[in-house]
């Protein structure tokens, strides 16, 4: 059904690596959403030029929450993914 | 991503095969991220009052999460329709930008 | 006027490769920015966990309507890109 | 896109001709998905309550890409010729993470 | 970007240390676009009345580059020390999209 | 400290070719980012289709306050870094 299934063991290696250098950005990618997106919606006090104590413990907290979800996210995304794949072949991946 | 544009056709080169399978990695992943983008602006408050997720916003991230499947599924099923019709008229006027095989 | 001209075959072929990676990144890209533009716009109400017919419609019709423009922009993108060329050589692409 | 930036230097070797033409090629591209992105939200209200473009969308878009071009030469003119005011005054102050070569 | 992630474990091949190289300031400039975003969003009023920047605009860049670092180093040791405890766990129950290598 | 400092002459030349590459990319990124900015925050009339007067001149002030700000953060950035890599050796790059 997958694109994924037909490779071979030396084609599995080379996406293996690619994926992995794919991880890293997508990693630096969710790291950089998070800061702008926590930094957007905490700080809005330019009358300093350093973080108010209520600006350091929202930031906190929009940190923590953030990956909470998106890891409760990412557990129901593979979740309704591996649901489509039963019914009717329709997965994503392998 | 084969739910989304329906199976493949046979494919020749290794190279080929390499960047349909990591192009088909990348859209899941795409998928992921506009998934946590829109879910989170839908469900979480901007105020940050606390870390954790309480109940509410647990049970919007799930429906959202389904709701999200279901427009994807909706949409790809559509667009399939689309692309089978013109294929059938055979030359008709559109095409635009998007509407190159 | 522009690079494109100076490439001999096998420039061209590879260049051609390039492209058709990129046009169906492009489209991947299309797909995911309507899908989220659309949801976004039509899908608010999280007390279920289906979508409402209203809801449904309202994506459908987003679908259409996006698509049509879409179309349209690149007819007038073209015409105007076509114009300016024949203006003092400023054209884009070839 | 030469319209933006003027004519091109010399280019020696394949691959970087090749380069060349592929950044070519993804400038319009960008340049289109901005515009598709930026005339959409002007001009398409956000409630579809049609499935079509109505006579005030269709108008509004098209005045829209000829806007869009507009600012587009206006832009990059007054960038080229501040570009060629700092090749004149060679050295001055000014750099930051955009004044390079 | 060493600041944010700690120091580097050893990295053999050639192709691996340019990638490495490459990522860091990728990372970097990734950074400096983002603030560049949100920094004149949050300081720079959309009417343009005029084109010099005021000395209130100025002073609001300045120092929302200093928070901008500064949240910056935040996120970061949080995240370390959180990725620090998860080894120290080793096989919690976590994961998720992000919980990989 | 960083993994510049580690890369041969032959690896250094290969990044410098890249880093070219990239600084293109990032320079196209920037100018569209700035017309789409401009565009979006001073064009609102779609009654003609050409500019109008106080459109123009409010997009050309657009574009200078804009590249003012990003050189200006440009050098505060640089200031920022190199502040923090003299506390503690956390400086980004070399």
């Amino acid at each position: 059904m997958s694109g994924m299934d037909m490779l071979n063991a030396a084609e599995q290696r080379e996406l293996q690596g690619r994926m992995e250098r794919k991880q890293m950005k997508d990693f630096m990618n969710m790291y950089s959403n998070l800061v702008q997106r926590c930094f957007n919606d905490c700080v809005n006090d330019f009358t300093s030029k350093s973080l108010l104590t209520k600006e350091e413990g929202c930031v906190m907290r929009c940190v923590d929450k953030f990956l909470k979800s998106s890891e409760r996210l990412g557990e129901r995304f593979q979740e309704q993914n591996a649901q489509m794949a039963q019914q009717g072949g329709m997965g994503v991946g392998r | 991503m084969s739910f989304l544009f329906g199976g493949a056709r046979p494919q020749p080169s290794s190279a080929e095969k390499i960047a349909a399978a990591e192009a088909e990695i990348e859209m899941v992943s795409n998928m992921f991220n506009q998934l946590v983008d829109t879910c989170t602006r839908k469900c979480i408050p901007e105020t940050y009052r606390e870390a954790d997720l309480n109940k509410g916003e647990s049970v919007c991230l799930d429906r959202c999460v389904a709701k999200f499947f279901e427009v994807n599924v909706k949409v790809s099923e559509k667009m399939q329709g689309e692309a089978a019709q013109r294929q059938g008229a055979a030359g008709g006027a559109g095409g635009g930008m998007f509407g190159g095989s």
